[in-house]
């Protein structure tokens, strides 16, 4: 095999090699017009060489920008490799994100083509073309509802593809040509340009480079033994790194499959079909999970529903124990094996996590409870801690050794060290080259011996093991001095079901306040079940019974950060609940669904005033953006609740 | 060949001119038989116009209220007294199939009702057998104040007996055709009937609840069951094969139309003359026992030029 | 709770449109066919073959009949019973006619003879329908019985006026007659209706099902999206006297022996109806479960008192039989209208979804 | 508009149910690849109308061409067969049936093979039916209904349950698409999203579309013509301008309204 001597330092490189050591292994599948379609490594590969070639003659060249546009598909996938193929740069951007946003991103990357999914990113894509000087040319993989529109500027991939595959067919020279682009991929090239979510800030362009990002996910697919028989649903944003690092990247090393779902509604249900060897979601996927297992329960019968917490709590007594390897005694064991046939295998079963090897979560904290839940019953869950400057890891949680509070030891290769003032700092193989156009910010972001700053307050465990408080800059103080980690904080209120955001203030106050918004499902199935009417989102948020059970939670909340030291003197003396959801449209979130608390603060201002000013009801009027994209007020009285916080866990009980 | 079509288009109109008396001898035991036939398709119609149940268990019905009235009396219960507990049978058997089948059937598709009453067919057949035995027995005619006998007259060139029960049957069927119609088109309660047949709202304006109204058209049905029966009895025996003759009255019911009084009267008369007049003069040709399918065959002929009865409404498909 | 649906996932359409999808239910289906073929037969005694398995087999493959009419294209016939003769009679001639002819050739014969006369009966069923047709129905049901009565030549002239089913034999062993075993007629029995099952779910899952249900569920609709009511009528009418026929045949050469015109009465043919309703209209697994349970039910009720030392006469029994049939059809009805099958489909549903209730 | 080649043209029909008249002597034409609607109040003999389209009713007068065709008597599967197909004001699904069969069922008059091979379920069957999953598979697709592929249709929402009936008709592959009230019932969400699909299948697949609709506000937007029918007689036919600003279609109907 001619590839075998060379190194395999980046993506089009590993994919050939693929081609030609598992051609006929599967590479992608995706569920398309109700079945899988699947595609083999050569398959996937000649897919690729013939985009390529097409964006070649298109004229895209090494260094040029191009912009993916839309969810999950092999075809954007492939694209990506193709622009890699051509030493461009691809640039994912969030299918989801409005066109103003997407503008920005378009212009700051100077992007020269763009591929989009189907006609909704097109149209998208037109509306801003003005502000895009750079854009030649607009590429699309679904072409319904494209075909009246002006093909001057726009071609479907299909026929890019195709008449590409038949220039290589056709002349050999071609197809040599295309070798030494392959060849000629160097590990310090540029290889992809994501962008980050922004919850301080705009958005800034992470350049990671080839070699680098090849060599971290080999790192990990070696940490967790991934292989060409593992599979994976890629159902996260092509954008986020979390999906370009564990399934782009992870799968192009290991040689596994990227099953693409049908549509986000299918998503659970795809995953079920497929059953993947490889999971990844963020916590609020795993709790909007728990929160359907819970309510789902609810309705069982009372003897299954008796058998069902029956076996949760003996899983939550010894499943984590048996998952570690740890001694259990046999009677627990047997108990446990008669759960799993009863009750986890079945539960993993319909949530389609019974082929799972490894399982991880990133992104958010998550609740220690949310997180030994899904341990409990078998599910090999674990934490790791990183972000797109490092292309993802920082750090993990090894086998065997996991803890919901703390993210893990260092990954493979990756130093990590505390600066004085708390900050998290590392150098990792996969670490960017620099932000886009944005030298100073690259500067300020990297310490002097090459060490990237996270932004991040933590401190390192007795075992090893990282835990990360707070973002650094938002770790403040409360007016009389004890400190208050508004992170730490909401996440708490957020691992109650009915809890969905909080966004927690105290920086500079006399005490800490939270605003609150509920889950509507959990809380409608609430109230449904106690006989709360209710004709909106509002009324159901405004309702006295809601803040009963609510402050029952921040109640809880204020017990447990008795329990700590640290945190005692921070408790939560003052809450409301938002008469709205907090939306990433409405720009309160991310787009990686993060809260952006001063912006927050801001818009809600008389809410907030209202807080800190003892007044038990404040009004409030706001903008919303509707789910079509136009734009209302909501407007109402917001009701205030107090609580007494509760007395610090004395010394004697401690000791 | 001609032969054959000789004896079956020419041959039994040569008889029946022939042989006048046999004639109106066959036309009079059908007019019987079609009176009670149309009685039983009463019951039918009753219930589907009230309730919309095809009531597949109307024949059942007859054999036994008029089971448990004989019975009754053969245990030793005085006629009288036996014919007022089939009554009281009867109401009862209407408030359990109102609260057993059709309270917890509302709102299901016809077809189930229909099935239903299937069950309540078999439920009959097996409790009738269990308390008074699969034996015939006979009606006592004479306590019942029912006539025996015949009257023979001489005319059309011989001999023309009617029995005095069949005449005293015809009576009572028309007594009691006729008492249906004014109880339907003169009384509140009819008058309630008859709208919720089209629409329950408005019979619960009349102020009487939908269930009552069940139990009122189911028990009447039962009551003209019991008569049936008698009668039927009286003329034979009262046994479970009385039951293949209450299936006759669905083809009645085709050809009147499931919902029309006067077309189960006329489709009576059809089906029962017919019946008669096709058994006794072409029966023979195919070696009898053709009044077993005759009624059918009749009706479906009729049937097939129009599909909605006789006297049925004619249907306009919405869509 | 039995069901791993995890990473079963179809890559092509042939997998996606399959009968079975579910690996499970595949396991299942075969392992019930392991248990009727060798575990049975092995190991089944002389009264469970020749008295329950027999008669469950054929009523079956009847009721699977009169499903395609009633249940799957929504046409009541009260006449089943009366093809049922058909079937028997047209073998019993065709067998006496053609000695010579293997006797499950004249069997499956036999079921054409019985669709050419349902097609026959089904013409009506253009322009009646519902009650009205289900009424017509009664007319085949009168005229046919009549015809096993009053027509000699059908019984070979015959004095009992019934008939009686000689020894055939196939490849070298009795398969009919009194000296056939039981076993040997069970597996005759069993290889039909397993097969004609098998074609039975074929033709419902196709295109020919689908125009069958259309018709059913809402006939206009069906006409103005091109589906011809009376050829798609009349052929349910015949695919379903294809089978009741055949079962029909089944019935007096597999299993009674001899046959009089009153074993087609209209009480067989209620008996069937029963079946159909109470297993599950529109299903076929519901067939099988409606003739295991109208059939079994009375064995039980026969059994129960015995079991128990009471001592209770034959037409007592028959009497609660009636009466608990009748009662069991307004149970099912008022509980679970779809039947057995119904009850069937749910319990998968909830062990697919365990430990989810839905 | 004008200058469109005329797909489908009534003339002078009139129709009565035992002396009831629903129609009385209305005109007018379907052009090639318009959206044509027809509006009115309740019980101006809108549904009558596209019953006689499809060959359901029989007018006692006038006649009907479709595709330049004169047709007397027609019974509803010719006019399917002749690419005529339909929706209907009361879903009329096949309910026992789920979306993937009820939209198959579509492709009643384009599957052909033989029984002999439907017994088997194998060969020529097997491939047809592959083939016209696909087709059905496109619509589903289409339509955005992936997620209730396999859901019985009688447990689905009443918006969703338009949308596969809506399916169903697209599977036959129609030349002129009868749409009986499509939107009725709707929220504005749904029924943005059916004019949208309304308008594609227009628009991408060239479909006639002749549409029944209350919602005054999405007809005018949706159509190229109305037709105005008040108690069975036409009242104005023309552009959605033309109809707004006549005086008779504002008095019967628009006035009322609005």
């Amino acid at each position: 095999m001619a590839n075998a001597g060379r190194a395999c330092d980046t993506f089009p490189k590993l994919m050939r090699m693929h081609a030609a050591e598992r051609s006929d292994r599967p590479a992608f599948r995706h569920k398309d017009r109700g079945v899988w379609r699947t595609w083999s490594w050569r398959q996937a590969y000649d897919n690729v060489r013939g985009l390529a070639e097409g964006l070649r003659e298109a004229g895209v060249v090494h260094g040029d920008k191009i912009a993916i546009v839309g969810a999950n598909r092999p075809m954007l996938y492939w694209a990506v490799t193709a622009a890699q193929m051509l030493r461009a740069v691809p640039v994912p951007v969030y299918a989801d994100a409005v066109a103003d946003e997407m503008a920005f991103v378009l212009e700051n990357a100077d992007v020269k083509v763009a591929i989009a999914q189907d006609q909704e990113q097109v149209d998208k894509l037109l509306s801003i073309r003005d502000r895009l000087p750079h854009l030649t040319r607009i590429y699309y993989d679904e072409d319904r509802g494209l075909s009246d529109y002006d093909h001057t500027d726009l071609q479907s991939l299909e026929s890019l593809m195709a008449a590409g595959s038949a220039a290589l067919q056709k002349d050999s020279g071609l197809a040599r040509a295309m070798d030494a682009s392959i060849d000629h991929g160097a590990a310090d090239d540029a290889s992809i340009m994501l962008y980050t979510s922004g919850t301080t800030g705009r958005s800034k362009g992470v350049v990671l480079a080839a070699g680098r990002s090849v060599a971290a996910a080999r790192d990990t697919v070696a940490f967790d033994h991934l292989n060409d028989q593992d599979s994976q649903l890629a159902y996260l944003p092509l954008a986020w790194v979390g999906d370009h690092y564990m399934n782009y990247a992870q799968a192009y090393v290991a040689g596994s499959c990227i099953c693409c779902p049908e549509g986000p509604d299918t998503v659970q249900d795809d995953l079920r079909e497929i059953g993947p060897s490889f999971y990844f979601a963020p916590p609020r996927v795993f709790e909007s999970m728990l929160t359907r297992v819970t309510i789902r329960m609810e309705d069982a019968g009372a003897l299954k529903k008796k058998m069902f917490d029956h076996f949760i709590a003996h899983a939550r007594r010894w499943g984590e124990s048996i998952l570690n390897r740890q001694p259990v005694p046999l009677a627990a064991r047997l108990h446990y094996a008669l759960g799993e046939a009863l009750v986890y295998g079945p539960l993993k079963n319909v949530l389609g996590f019974s082929n799972i090897r490894v399982a991880y979560t990133a992104g958010e904290a998550i609740g220690a409870d949310l997180f030994s839940f899904y341990r409990s019953i078998g599910l090999n869950l674990k934490q790791l801690y990183g972000q797109t400057e490092a292309f993802l890891y920082v750090t993990a949680h090894p086998d065997g050794a996991i803890r919901a509070e703390t993210v893990g030891l260092p990954a493979p290769n990756v130093h990590i060290r505390i600066a004085d003032d708390g900050e998290v700092q590392f150098k990792s193989p996969g670490q960017f080259l620099h932000y886009y156009k944005e030298a100073e910010k690259t500067a300020e972001t990297l310490t002097e011996d090459g060490y990237v700053k996270t932004g991040d307050a933590g401190f390192f465990e007795e075992d090893g093991q990282l835990r990360i408080l707070d973002r650094a800059k938002d770790v403040g103080k409360l007016a009389n001095g004890v400190i208050f980690a508004p992170k730490y904080i909401e996440n708490k209120l957020k691992f109650f079901p009915n809890i969905k955001e909080a966004v927690a203030f105290g920086d500079q106050k006399d005490f800490v306040t939270a605003m609150l918004n509920i889950e509507l499902t959990a809380v409608g199935n609430w109230a449904e079940r106690n006989g709360v009417s209710y004709a909106s989102y509002q009324e159901l948020a405004g309702h006295p019974r809601v803040y009963e059970l609510i402050k029952g939670h921040v109640d809880e909340v204020n017990a447990a950060l008795a329990r700590e030291p640290r945190m005692a003197g921070a408790q939560i003396s003052r809450f409301l609940i938002l008469p709205k959801e907090l939306d990433a449209d409405d720009g309160e979130l991310t787009r990686t669904q993060k809260v952006r608390r001063s912006f927050i603060a801001e818009r809600y201002a008389p809410l907030a005033a209202g807080l800190y000013d003892g007044s038990e009801i404040a009004d409030i009027s706001t903008e919303v953006t509707f789910e079509d994209g136009r734009k209302g007020v909501i407007s109402g009285r917001v009701r205030i609740a107090d609580l007494s916080p509760h007395a610090p866990a004395s010394k004697e009980r401690a000791a | 060949m001609m032969h054959l079509l000789y004896q079956i288009f020419i041959d039994p109109f040569v008889q029946m001119a022939g042989a006048p008396d046999l004639l109106v001898q066959t036309l009079w035991e059908g007019f019987v038989g079609g009176m009670l036939y149309a009685l039983i398709a009463l019951g039918f119609v009753l219930i589907f116009k009230a309730s919309g149940v095809f009531n597949f268990a109307q024949g059942i019905m007859m054999v036994f209220a008029a089971l448990t009235m004989v019975g009754l009396y053969e245990k030793g219960v005085p006629a009288p007294l036996a014919l007022l507990l089939a009554i009281g049978v009867m109401y009862l058997l209407a408030v359990a199939v109102e609260r057993l089948i059709l309270r917890p059937l509302v709102n299901q598709p016809d077809i189930m009702l229909f099935m239903a009453t299937f069950g309540l067919t078999y439920v009959l057949i097996g409790v009738g057998e269990l308390i008074f035995g699969g034996s015939p027995k006979e009606v006592p005619t004479a306590q019942l104040g029912l006539p025996k006998g015949a009257y023979d007259i001489h005319a059309f060139g011989g001999l023309v007996s009617l029995q005095k029960i069949d005449i005293a049957a015809a009576l009572i069927a028309s007594i009691m055709v006729a008492a249906l119609a004014v109880f339907f088109q003169k009384t509140r309660i009819g008058r309630a009937l008859r709208a919720v047949a089209d629409d329950h709202q408005a019979a619960l304006s009349v102020g009487i609840s939908l269930n009552q109204i069940w139990v009122i058209v189911w028990f009447t049905a039962g009551v003209v069951a019991l008569a049936t029966g008698i009668m039927w009895g009286a003329r034979s025996d009262v046994s479970f094969s009385l039951q293949v003759i209450a299936l006759k009255a669905l083809p009645v019911l085709i050809l009147g139309g499931f919902t029309s009084v006067p077309g189960a009267i006329v489709g009576g008369l059809i089906i029962g003359i017919g019946e008669k007049l096709g058994e006794f003069y072409w029966g023979p040709l195919v070696g009898g026992g053709i009044d077993s399918w005759l009624a059918y065959a009749i009706a479906l002929a009729f049937l097939l030029f129009k599909p909605e009865g006789l006297f049925g409404e004619k249907i306009i498909e919405r869509i | 709770m039995f069901y791993r649906e995890v990473g079963q996932f179809k890559t092509n359409y042939a997998a996606d449109q399959a009968i079975f999808p579910i690996r499970q239910d595949r396991i299942g289906l075969a392992l019930i066919l392991l248990v009727a073929f060798i575990v049975i037969p092995l190991f089944g005694g002389e009264f469970l073959i020749a008295s329950v398995m027999i008669p469950f087999l054929v009523l079956a493959l009847a009721a699977i009949g009169l499903n395609i009419l009633v249940g799957y294209t929504g046409l009541i016939s009260l006449g089943a019973a009366a093809f049922m003769g058909v079937g028997a009679y047209a073998c019993y001639k065709l067998s006496t006619i053609f000695p010579e002819v293997n006797i499950v050739v004249w069997i499956v014969a036999s079921g054409f003879v019985s669709a050419a006369v349902g097609v026959l009966f089904g013409l009506p069923s253009l322009r009646i329908k519902g009650f009205y047709l289900a009424i017509a129905t009664l007319a085949a049901q009168f005229f046919l019985q009549w015809c096993f009565q009053r027509v000699p030549w059908l019984y070979n002239y015959n004095t009992s006026g019934a008939i009686e089913v000689p020894t055939h034999t196939l490849f070298g062993v009795p398969v009919t007659g009194a000296s056939a075993t039981p076993v040997t007629r069970y597996y005759v029995v069993l290889t039909i209706v397993v097969g004609m099952t098998w074609v039975a779910a074929n033709l419902v899952h196709g295109r020919i099902g689908r125009n069958w249900m259309a018709v059913r569920d809402m006939d206009i609709a069906a006409q103005l999206m091109g589906i011809r009511l009376l050829p798609a009528k009349l052929l349910a009418f015949a695919v379903s006297s294809f089978y009741v026929g055949v079962a029909g045949a089944l019935m007096v050469f597999m299993w009674l022996g001899a046959a009089e015109p009153e074993a087609f009465n209209i009480n067989q043919s209620f008996i069937l109806l029963f079946m159909v309703i109470i297993g599950g209209l529109g299903s076929l697994i519901g067939s099988f479960l409606g003739a295991a349970l109208i059939h079994i039910l009375p064995i039980i009720v026969r059994m129960v008192p015995d079991a128990l030392g009471i001592p209770i006469g034959a037409a007592t029994v028959e009497h609660l039989t009636f009466i608990i049939t009748g009662a069991m059809i307004i149970f099912f009805l008022v509980v679970e209208p779809h039947g057995l099958a119904r009850l069937w489909a749910i319990a998968k549903q909830k062990l697919r979804v365990w430990p989810f209730p839905y | 508009m004008s200058e469109r080649e005329t797909l489908l043209s009534v003339s002078n029909v009139s129709l009565s149910f035992g002396g009831v008249k629903a129609i009385s002597d209305v005109s007018f034409n379907i052009a090639k690849g318009e959206i044509r609607a027809i509006i009115g109040p309740n019980g101006a003999g809108k549904t009558s109308m596209l019953n006689v389209i499809n060959g359901f009713y029989h007018p006692q007068q006038g006649q009907i061409s479709f595709n330049g065709v004169m047709r007397k008597r027609m019974k509803p599967y010719e006019a399917a067969s002749q690419g005529i197909a339909r929706t209907f004001q009361n879903v009329a699904l096949f309910k026992g049936m789920s979306t993937l069969d009820n939209i198959l069922a579509g492709r009643a008059l384009k599957m052909h093979k033989s029984f002999f091979w439907q017994m088997f379920r194998y060969g020529p069957a097997l491939d047809e039916e592959i083939e016209h999953r696909k087709f059905c598979e496109e619509i589903i697709d289409f339509l955005e209904i992936e997620h209730i592929r396999k859901a019985p249709v009688g447990s689905l929402p009443y918006g969703l349950q338009k949308r596969v009936e809506l399916g169903r008709a697209l599977a036959m592959e129609p030349t002129l698409l009868l749409l009986d009230e499509p939107m009725a019932g709707m929220n504005l969400e749904e029924k943005q999203d059916m004019s949208r699909f309304i308008i594609d299948v227009n628009q991408h697949y060239g479909t006639t579309v002749a549409l029944i609709e209350h919602d005054i506000g999405v007809v005018m937007d949706l159509s190229d013509r109305i037709v105005v029918l008040e108690y069975g007689h036409k009242i104005a036919d023309g552009t959605p301008d033309e109809v707004k600003s006549d005086q008779k279609v504002i008095d019967a109907y628009l006035g009322v309204a609005h």
